[in-house]
């Protein structure tokens, strides 16, 4: 008799329950609701000070012109367009905390506290006008931080066919 | 000797010393190199990648058919290629599923396994701005191999992924634990969790031992050294979906432009259908006479339909072969057999995929999208053929 | 110390140290090696073939998909690998045409061009005798890649090949100037003049600069460094196609029966349709539960139709699962999701072709050929299942 | 305009002309018809020489039983079946010439003068018992020769199906 006889199994019973422990250590990332943030909170001030320590060599004094790209929107008439930074072009707040904690500083990735990382992450969105130096940036704040980029987005409406979008 | 120009350190030890001279006159009268475990490349092809630090550009120009050698696909990471070791190495997968779960990479290659010849492209895969540029230059940003994984589709299953979930996170191993927002949807489709590339296991520069492999999407959507997926009911926005991977649309330039038109695509998976032709083109030169013009199609929406050339600057366009096996969201081989009468003249192709989609001008991309040359740029690109048979790129004026 | 074993010599100096102790615990933790010229295989893959002096086995239970990986494609040549610069090989045509022609490697490339993914194998590909048998020990002589070239009827044109030419003579630049005769209509129908493989310049091992590519035929007469084609009115009767490449048929041993039923046959040319379960298969070992049943099936007269798996010793047969794409003339992956009791088994599989040819029994061919396994040996392969969860080749009683 | 123009020329105009005397140089095959085969001569007994000196180390004294392989046909009860070899298996007398010629001593290919081979040609149809001692081999008398078994071989007729053959 020639017949297709197994038919595929919903689960097959390969790999195993992740433990909560687990999930926790891995689950670095951050929302823009806000879920995934971790206890602690930053000042402007002390983020200022580790900025100048461990990333103004790269993205320049105050976030402006290093050599791996500004941080923070200036204005500069001998550009041709401003450069892209988290003032003009981060449509969440939330990014900004995720992005640091995961990957910076560069060659140290990974190295921050969580404090460290909301100093930091409080340092540039003052420097970039979005708060003002008082604001305490923590899990209830940060994702209440309206980016004036956001509404500069929208979702792609591209559909095939004939139109060039 | 011969034995040696054809081994890796015997390349290294020669440097300097033309092979050429190292070898017997006639190769019919002296034995070869016995048979080995590990193949070889032949000392006299010097095909490479141009890098910088962040990324390679596969040699288009220097290919043939439609596979990429997996030592020359192209790469991009954003903090270099980690070094993993693959019993070490594991997947989660958990948020908003029923049963969250760890497989290790043996785990993933014991459920069921697809297979499928696909391109992958950054989406970045375009630069123009001088005469002197070739295939690799302009967009060596895009590769082909044969992936072989489990289906994500598989996965979801085991782990009860839930009704409300919508996108789903996916991470990398990295120093740069890459992220990107994934709609769930893709992942019921013919999204792959793939281990393997053109029948080996991956190359460390193409996420070994485990990537995500999304047929048709923009290259960085396709996590690399993937650790962890996460079930979510929102797109997680990370960086690279924001700040990076979007691009300016009508109007946009500058940023923050308070009110107005200007506005960034968000989002943008499909890579839209591009084709270019490989041959004739810069470095190379080319003959009077007959020429094959050969070159590479592709749609991230489908198969292509169709690709046509022309050989007097856009005046008249014939259609182009297609070499079979012409499969969907793959690098499609094409060529036009012409008689160039050696006269100045300018060679393009441009495909149409099965949607309908025509690859459009570098005029009609600025038109819809603003001046700026950014993600998702894939016009028509032109070929000069100089009467003394040099062969330029013609960028935008 | 991360980039150091990534590389060729890194692994060799590394030799005795275990990698593992040289990552870094967490590779998130630390920037990964930048990119770079050639990519390279992580040094915890030690896919190799097997060689011995004349020829090495195509480790086909480490392979997925359908492409192999071109520094692991089989090997046999019958005085070594040849070292040849580019520069100085040509192709002469001449015999029976009108007009004989030399072609430079440069001039090869210039006509229109084909590429095919197609089988290689070696009609030697069947060996038997021991339970502790890999697939690559099995039937190793045979591999796959994506081949480019110019077709030989585009040459046959070019030279004016005669009407009355029936046979030509390919001829190698290998130090046994290795020569087989091959009738004109092949030439005619889909034989390749190939200088690339898998998207790069052939191997060396695979004929660098130029080889004959005979799509579905036993592997020796793709006649490898090709540098002379000699069209004729009749064969050549090189040593390769008579004292070596000739099988019995029923009957026929002990040689020199001086009457009788005892032939030979010659010209034995196209690939009989083969099968081959490469997972589960001897050395790895499986567990009770789901097992995808893996492996690869071809045939040289056309395209698989059909693969079926027997999971009871051959008692019943269900059909497999194929992968597109399914080629002509093409090793096609085939999958067969199968839930083992953990009770001692056989399982097997058997192709069936196009042409409506099926797979064998090992006893079928003896009855077919008499008692000798010989060339052209394509029997169906049992792997016993033990109920410890080992594997072992069930080779013929 | 969209249309398929160029369609493939009989003559591409790609290659050179080959001389005759590089056809010459190359055209080294051998025909059962005697075509390819050269000036000159061979002797059993300078053959017999000539293999001692250069062929008995891997295919043994009088071409039985060396490290390579017999070349002459032996009766050996001790083996299964009988070795396959010049005299049993070689349909055609001309193979012999053009494959010494080409492939042969394996270490030194291509080293043989024309005259040399015709003489381990005839040493070797003599040793099989093909020729007597006293036949002179060269362009005429080999393709003459009848092979023992030439008439063991038959083409294939295998054509796919359900055949097995
Ligand atoms: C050794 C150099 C280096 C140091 C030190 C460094 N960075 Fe960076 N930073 C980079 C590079 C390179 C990138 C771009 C990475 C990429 O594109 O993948 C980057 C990107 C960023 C970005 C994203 C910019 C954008 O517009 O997308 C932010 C935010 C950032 N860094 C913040 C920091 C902070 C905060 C620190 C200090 C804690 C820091 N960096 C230290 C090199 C550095
Ligand atoms: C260094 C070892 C060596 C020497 C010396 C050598 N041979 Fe061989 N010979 C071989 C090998 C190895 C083969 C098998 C080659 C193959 O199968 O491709 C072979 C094969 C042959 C065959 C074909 C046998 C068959 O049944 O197909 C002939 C005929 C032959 N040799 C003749 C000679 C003669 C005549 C000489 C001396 C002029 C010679 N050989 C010297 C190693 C040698
Ligand atoms: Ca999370
Ligand atoms: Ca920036
Ligand atoms: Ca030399
Ligand atoms: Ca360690
Ligand atoms: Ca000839
Ligand atoms: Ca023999
Ligand atoms: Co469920
Ligand atoms: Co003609």
């Amino acid at each position: 008799p020639i017949a297709k006889v197994d038919t595929l199994p919903t689960h097959f019973g390969f790999g195993r329950p992740a433990t909560a422990a687990e999930i926790a250590r891995l689950d670095i990332d951050v929302r823009p609701d806000g879920k995934g943030l971790p206890a602690g909170e930053g000042q402007v001030l002390t983020g200022k000070q580790i900025f100048a320590a461990k990333c103004a060599a790269c993205h320049g004094t105050g976030g402006v012109d290093g050599p791996n790209g500004s941080l923070v929107t200036t204005t500069n008439p001998g550009r041709k367009r401003p450069e892209k930074t988290i003032g003009n072009y981060w449509p969440y707040a939330t990014t900004v905390f995720d992005y640091i904690r995961r990957a910076m500083p560069f060659s140290q990735p990974g190295s921050l506290t969580n404090d460290e990382v909301y100093h930091l992450t409080a340092y540039l969105l003052q420097a970039n006008g979005i708060i003002d130096e008082k604001t305490v940036i923590n899990a209830q704040t940060l994702p209440r931080v309206v980016m004036p980029a956001q509404k500069l987005f929208v979702p792609d409406d591209r559909k095939g066919g004939s139109e060039i979008k | 000797v011969v034995a040696l120009v054809q081994t890796a350190s015997g390349k290294t030890i020669q440097q300097g010393v033309s092979i050429s001279e190292l070898l017997p006159d006639d190769p019919t009268k002296q034995i070869g190199t016995l048979a080995g475990e590990v193949g070889t490349r032949s000392a006299f092809e010097k095909v490479v990648k141009k890098p910088s630090d962040i990324s390679s550009r596969s040699p288009l120009q220097d290919f043939y058919g439609i596979i990429t050698p997996s030592d020359l696909h192209f790469e991009r990471h954003h903090a270099g290629v980690p070094a993993i070791d693959p019993a070490k190495h594991e997947l989660l997968i958990h948020g908003l599923v029923d049963k969250p779960l760890v497989f290790t990479v043996e785990d993933l290659k014991r459920f069921p396994s697809v297979s499928r010849i696909a391109f992958l492209e950054c989406s970045g895969n375009f630069r123009s701005g001088k005469e002197t540029m070739s295939p690799q230059d302009i967009c060596g940003l895009t590769s082909q191999s044969e992936w072989t994984g489990v289906k994500l589709s598989t996965l979801f299953r085991e782990a009860g992924v839930k009704s409300n979930a919508t996108w789903f996170l996916a991470e990398g191993s990295d120093a740069a634990v890459m992220t990107r927002s994934i709609p769930v949807k893709k992942g019921w489709d013919d999204a792959i969790v793939a281990y393997a590339q053109n029948g080996e296991a991956l190359r460390p520069e193409q996420g070994y031992p485990v990537r995500l492999f999304l047929p048709g999407w923009e290259g960085n959507t396709s996590v690399k050294w993937l650790r962890r997926i996460e079930l979510s009911d929102q797109p997680f926005m990370t960086r690279e979906e924001t700040s990076k991977y979007t691009e300016p649309i009508k109007g946009a330039e500058p940023v923050r432009r308070s009110d107005g038109p200007g506005k960034y695509r968000q989002f943008s998976f499909d890579i839209d259908a591009r084709s270019i032709i490989t041959f004739p083109a810069y470095p190379k030169t080319v003959e009077k006479g007959w020429i094959e013009i050969r070159g590479i199609a592709w749609s991230g929406r489908g198969k292509v339909a169709r690709v046509e050339v022309s050989t007097d600057a856009g005046k008249s366009w014939q259609l182009a072969t297609l070499q079979e096996p012409i499969l969907d969201k793959a690098h499609t081989a094409f060529r036009y057999v012409w008689n160039w009468n050696g006269v100045e003249t300018e060679i393009l192709s441009r495909v149409t995929d099965e949607t309908g989609y025509l690859q459009p001008t570098l005029n009609q991309l600025f038109a819809a999208r603003g001046d700026t040359i950014s993600y998702h740029f894939n016009p028509i690109t032109a070929w000069r053929i100089k009467s003394d048979g040099s062969v330029l790129f013609k960028p935008e004026p």
